[in-house]
């Protein structure tokens, strides 16, 4: 089976849904002659026109809005924000309008439209090319919220946004582009070209919205996480000889509790990673889902290891990222708890 | 470096105020007005350079003598305008009727439009079947004039049984996707670059669709006005771009949001997209505008902003007490006239209508709303009478309702 | 003592703060002359002239956007976002710069500021007069984030908010402005004027921030609530005879985690409520630390009571808002637990 | 309602592109350029309206043989030119040797300023002491034409111990307060209404301090330009807003950002704000210009939009390849030249400079640049040698350290 990086695989997911569906357009800065900064859209210009994939203004809250107003007339805009870290302009038509259109007419108007962006840390790229605001969609009643940890998940997760009849939020971890990273910053990082989850079938799949993977089994702590997270959990449970299993979300919104409730049952212990910081991040609503479903298997206090609450520092990136042995530690503690 | 200035005393700041307040007598002699018939009529392919100077006039088409003069005149048959006129009486009607019901408790919330009925009910004349308003709430008179039922607006009003948005949306945020009238946000501005996303779908798809994106004055301050303008400009998209510019935002007159810059119509040059502005209060100034700009647009010749000078006679909405803010006559002085008035006076001029006629006209009106009223009414109203469920507020939210929020109406009981 | 609506003490406390300082200049839609749509401004634009408190475009982001660049020179100001639910254009200046400045320029610039704004439901205000994002600002590294519940605390915590040196976010639940709202919406309010916390002393006082404060004793079951669900979980408890302890934050961030901790280890129950909708919201975050701290105190799960993860709807108001039937089902499940 | 319309044919999407791309020959005949000294200088009290044309022109002081001609001449001493050369030649040479650091892995990003150095460098001295600059990336002029230490710039390109920022933020983007240099954000335009409010504060307490804003031509469709516009022309806030038109974003031309309009500077015209273009290769007529503006703003006039054109000579940053979007000779084609040159040229025909002296001074300026940068190196670079630590991460999130975060810092061990 072909390999591809995690770049790759988002290309061609486009790619294979411009070529089913005549209404999947794409757009947004940098994206159209040039292929975007980290070269998702390259190539779809020339293959698509410039009726289907343009160039935008510098403009996130009128990339989404024009995105609504498409998606209304019966397109389904696939647009992306350049770094994650600039979404906030778009957060108005985001919040006001995509997430609630369907809702407030009565189905009348609806808003298919995926807002891709590259999400995390682990680049140097300091507190402009770094953040991780899952969490600020994952609490928006309407959105879907997609966090992809793969090539293989990432093409099937977003031609399943792209084919989604309401609007998902599919944040792209940047460190995973070219390979999965552990968190070990000072070791060569492996190539998708090397992993099997680089595996990306030709032609059109999906992986359906709202179900989480088991990457690691484990029975003696389950940890939960999604993006980089997941490698760098497996890293640490591997390291810290634990045993662990890690459930990689893949999608935050809709949440899978039957997979979380079940690992939790039955490892009676939890562990919630996530890059983004730690204050009212996604990984509060999955201790507080943890704690209201598996109360009574819980031997251990649902722990967490977050990004610190701070801004995203630039030189400071690996004391402040929730690298393999932060993480680990939390492992050993909560085993020991 | 400084030898060539010479020393400049403090700074100071300025805020800008209107020239009367409550209490002062209305005075708008400083407000520039054309005359009616005076504005040329440009060529719809006109180059945007050529006509900047009308973003700086007001196209009037009804004199003093409520003769119709001018290079703008003469598109609508008598047929036409006695519609528009009872198109803008109806509206009236139902707002009379409307405010008062908030007033009674029947509905929580209610925005008029007196003075301005003008400005929707004609420009929706000139609109093709298909082309797709994004509407701000000052404009019911679109549904009006395009025949949508009162009774469904009132049901939604009073958020009844039948209420085409089961209860979810505020009165008045109404939506209707047959009727080319997108579903009104609540929040400012964001459905004006929505109307341009709209317009460049339609442009994608070779269609021959264009949008329509309204906006009030005070509202073009928000930043999503900019985004339109620039994404309209760059792609040349098949839209009209409205400014309703009634001289108030709520309490703060134009003034705050326009600055020093002449009219609202004038933004649209920076982006080299042609504007002009229109007496809001001459049905037949708007209809000629409108049909100019949809024209521009359905000929692939990109937006045109239309600023539409008007005047909001009443209280911003039903929470809102205009005495505070400004003269109770201020109104009165408003240069413009009242648009129902204007029209009914031409059509008497061209001698298809009469006083008598339009009293009685007054009545049909007025009787078709009550009874819309009555049969609404026994749908439920906010607080008696049936009305939509809990049920209904779970759905929507998704295509498919998610695990969570099932387990959520679940909790809930519903 | 006076007694004076939250209204009052809330247009009291930035008269003091003006008063006493220069640099304190207040602005906002129809805050000037007009005197603000709930009437907080009212009558500061005659007192201390349009220099000091004016009208603004409509025009959020520059609203903030201009307060940040007010704040850098010297000056305090303290805006109002009419209602939060129109905060969402202001978001990225809130986020990105009001929020970081301090950091990123090591202290060389910071950005003491208040954003008010009114929050929550229970006026039939539909989606876009009803929201309680307070979520989206805890989540935020470098912001601070205030919910009053009474006139008293809203006078002593908004002029701590302005004599702060950081950024704050000053969200007023619009159903207290005239007096406590237990939920109980069939029945007339209590003004503030014949309720004891209507009691709000003259000139200067502040209520610290971080503290929260214990409205209620009790020792069956520790009540996390702040805005208008103070009231509502107190009707609550009253009503199913519970014997609650009732907490009022009063800050979300920086939270007053002793109060909490110290109420929960006594109680073993803890139930959280807020009008803000479930997932994501400050719940979940509470519900995290409560769980983290208390976890061998706790002899039922933490249980959420919160808005629906719905819009907020028009006609379906009071099947939305988390009353005092629903808040007293959950104190009785959790004591049964 | 449509019987004067004829049927339009189906719409078609407009994407604007540059004429011409990698491969091509880069043609700029189409780019229309005002002859030196021909644009006229209005007194600095002139009404908007009456300047409205001076947004389509370029005011240019240098002309072919280096002569400088026309009303905006003769402001600058044979010092100061001297000077703003030095600082321009400093700033390339700065540029080059940070650039170089970065590809050998001393940093992790570098913005350039190649071909730009006139724009800020010359800005700079049009100011006083105390006045605020919210600059983006791309002008560092400010500081090193402010004899801001290239040391400390140096430090925090490094994020070394000395790193002025304590690792937190990017290199360049640089901050300091004493050199009217507002810390730069990295998120586009958010700044420039921040400028506008700075302004109003300075006006509101009676100050005599003005602030510039800065924005790219690509950040213009942002919406907190339109913020910035708003709420300068509502307040005549004393500010210069410049907008700095290098004709490329990152590998967008400035024709998806400007549409239809005909230039940046005309945005200023719907809001009545006087608005200049100027080249912005030529130090002269940049200096004129700025202080055209800067003192309107202290006069209390208002503000004023500025517009330099010229052209992003280097890569957008450290991360950007060009030669993927345009041609590779399309910067040689570029009219206006470069900054560098033109000014030695200019000096060299003044009779106060020669090509021994600017050899001689492009030899010192580089010693001094590779001498900042070697004791820079001492103090470390970002992947070796001392440097900022755990603890400065968490410090200054707040003006005191809140419970929760010092329980982390705990828990991080520091
Ligand atoms: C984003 C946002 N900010 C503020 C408001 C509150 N608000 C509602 S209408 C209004 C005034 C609008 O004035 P204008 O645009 O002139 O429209 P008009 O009501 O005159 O038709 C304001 C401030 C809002 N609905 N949305
Ligand atoms: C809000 C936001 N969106 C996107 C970016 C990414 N970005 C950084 S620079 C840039 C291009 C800016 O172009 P221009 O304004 O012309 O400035 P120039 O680099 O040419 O000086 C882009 C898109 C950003 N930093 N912030
Ligand atoms: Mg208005
Ligand atoms: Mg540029």
């Amino acid at each position: 089976m072909p390999r591809k990086t995690m770049v790759e695989a988002i290309r061609d997911a486009m790619d294979v849904a411009m070529q089913r569906d005549d209404n999947v357009v794409v757009f947004g800065e940098d994206v159209g002659y040039f292929g975007g900064v980290f070269r998702c859209t390259q190539g779809l210009q020339q293959k698509f026109g410039s009726s289907r994939c343009f160039d935008a203004p510098i403009s996130e809250s009128g990339i989404v809005g024009a995105a609504v107003g498409m998606a209304a007339y019966g397109l389904r805009p696939c647009v992306e924000i350049q770094f994650a870290d600039y979404m906030y302009p778009a957060y108005d038509q985001i919040v006001s309008e995509a997430a609630r259109l369907r809702y407030r007419s009565n189905g009348q108007f609806t808003a298919p439209l995926v807002v891709r962006m590259p999400t995390g840390g682990g680049i140097f790229g300091g507190q402009t090319h770094s953040q991780s605001p899952e969490a600020l969609f994952t609490h928006v009643a309407g959105l879907k919220t997609v966090v992809p940890s793969n090539p293989y998940d990432a093409k099937g997760l977003l031609i399943a946004a792209i084919e989604d009849n309401d609007p998902v939020i599919f944040l792209e971890p940047k460190r995973l582009y070219n390979g999965p990273f552990d968190g070990h910053h000072d070791r060569p990082v492996t190539p998708w070209a090397r992993h099997p989850q680089g595996e990306v079938p030709d032609g059109h799949y999906t992986v359906p919205l709202g179900k989480a993977a088991i990457r690691r089994e484990g029975s003696g702590v389950t940890v939960l996480a999604y993006g980089t997270m997941v490698f760098v959990a497996e890293a640490a449970a591997t390291e810290a000889g634990i045993d662990a299993e890690v459930i990689d979300l893949r999608t935050l919104v809709p949440y899978d509790l039957e997979t979380i409730v079940a690992s939790v049952n039955k490892t009676g212990r939890c562990v919630i990673v996530h890059e983004a910081t730690l204050t009212s991040g996604f990984g509060a609503e999955l201790s507080a889902l943890v704690q209201e479903n598996c109360f009574y298997h819980l031997e251990a206090p649902v722990t967490r290891v977050a990004g610190w609450d701070t801004p995203y520092p630039h030189a400071q990136e690996w004391d402040y990222f929730p690298g393999p042995a932060r993480v680990g530690r939390a492992l050993k503690a909560v085993m020991e708890a | 470096m400084s030898q060539s200035m010479s020393e400049p005393g403090p700074l100071s700041f300025h805020v800008p105020a209107p020239a009367v307040r409550p209490g002062g007598t209305p005075d708008f002699s400083d407000v520039k007005i054309s005359r009616a018939g005076e504005v040329r009529r440009p060529d719809v392919d006109v180059a945007p350079e050529e006509i900047r100077d009308l973003a700086f006039q007001i196209i009037r088409v009804l004199d003093r003598n409520s003769e119709a003069v001018g290079p703008w005149a003469g598109l609508l048959s008598d047929q036409e305008l006695l519609d528009g006129l009872r198109h803008m009486m109806t509206l009236r009607a139902f707002d009379a009727r409307m405010q008062m019901a908030q007033r009674q408790g029947k509905t929580s919330f209610y925005m008029q439009h007196l003075g301005e009925e003008a400005v929707s009910c004609a420009f929706r004349k000139a609109l093709e079947p298909g082309d797709m308003n994004f509407p701000t709430y000052r404009q019911a008179g679109l549904l009006i004039a395009g025949d949508y039922p009162m009774l469904d607006m009132m049901n939604q009003i009073y958020s009844n049984e039948l209420d085409p948005m089961k209860g979810r949306q505020l009165p008045v945020m109404y939506s209707s996707r047959e009727h080319g009238f997108f579903s009104i946000s609540g929040n400012l501005a964001t459905q004006y670059i929505q109307a341009v996303g709209w317009a460049m779908a339609s442009a994608m798809k070779r269609d021959t669709r264009i949008a329509a994106g309204w906006i009030g004055d005070g509202s073009t301050a928000e930043s999503d006005f900019h985004a339109a303008l620039v994404f309209a400009s760059t792609y040349k998209a098949p839209v009209v771009l409205n400014i309703v510019n009634n001289q108030w935002a709520i309490s703060t007159f134009q003034g705050i949001a326009r600055g020093g810059a002449g009219t609202f119509a004038a933004r649209g040059l920076g982006f080299g997209i042609p504007a002009l502005r229109v007496d809001g209060n001459d049905y037949l100034a708007v209809h000629a505008v409108a049909r100019w700009a949809v024209e521009r647009a359905r000929r692939n010749l990109g937006p045109t902003v239309v600023e539409y000078v008007t005047y909001r006679v009443g209280a911003h909405s039903s929470s809102d007490d205009p005495s505070a803010y400004r003269p109770k006559t201020e109104s009165d002085a408003w240069p413009l006239g009242d648009p129902v008035l204007r029209l009914k006076n031409h059509l008497i001029h061209r001698g298809v209508w009469s006083e008598d006629r339009h009293k009685q006209a007054e009545a049909e009106v007025m009787a078709a709303v009550i009874a819309a009223q009555k049969e609404a009414e026994t749908h439920g109203t906010l607080h008696t009478g049936p009305h939509p469920s809990a049920r209904d507020m779970f759905e929507g939210v998704y295509e498919q309702m998610p695990p969570h929020l099932r387990r959520q109406r679940q909790q809930g009981g519903v």
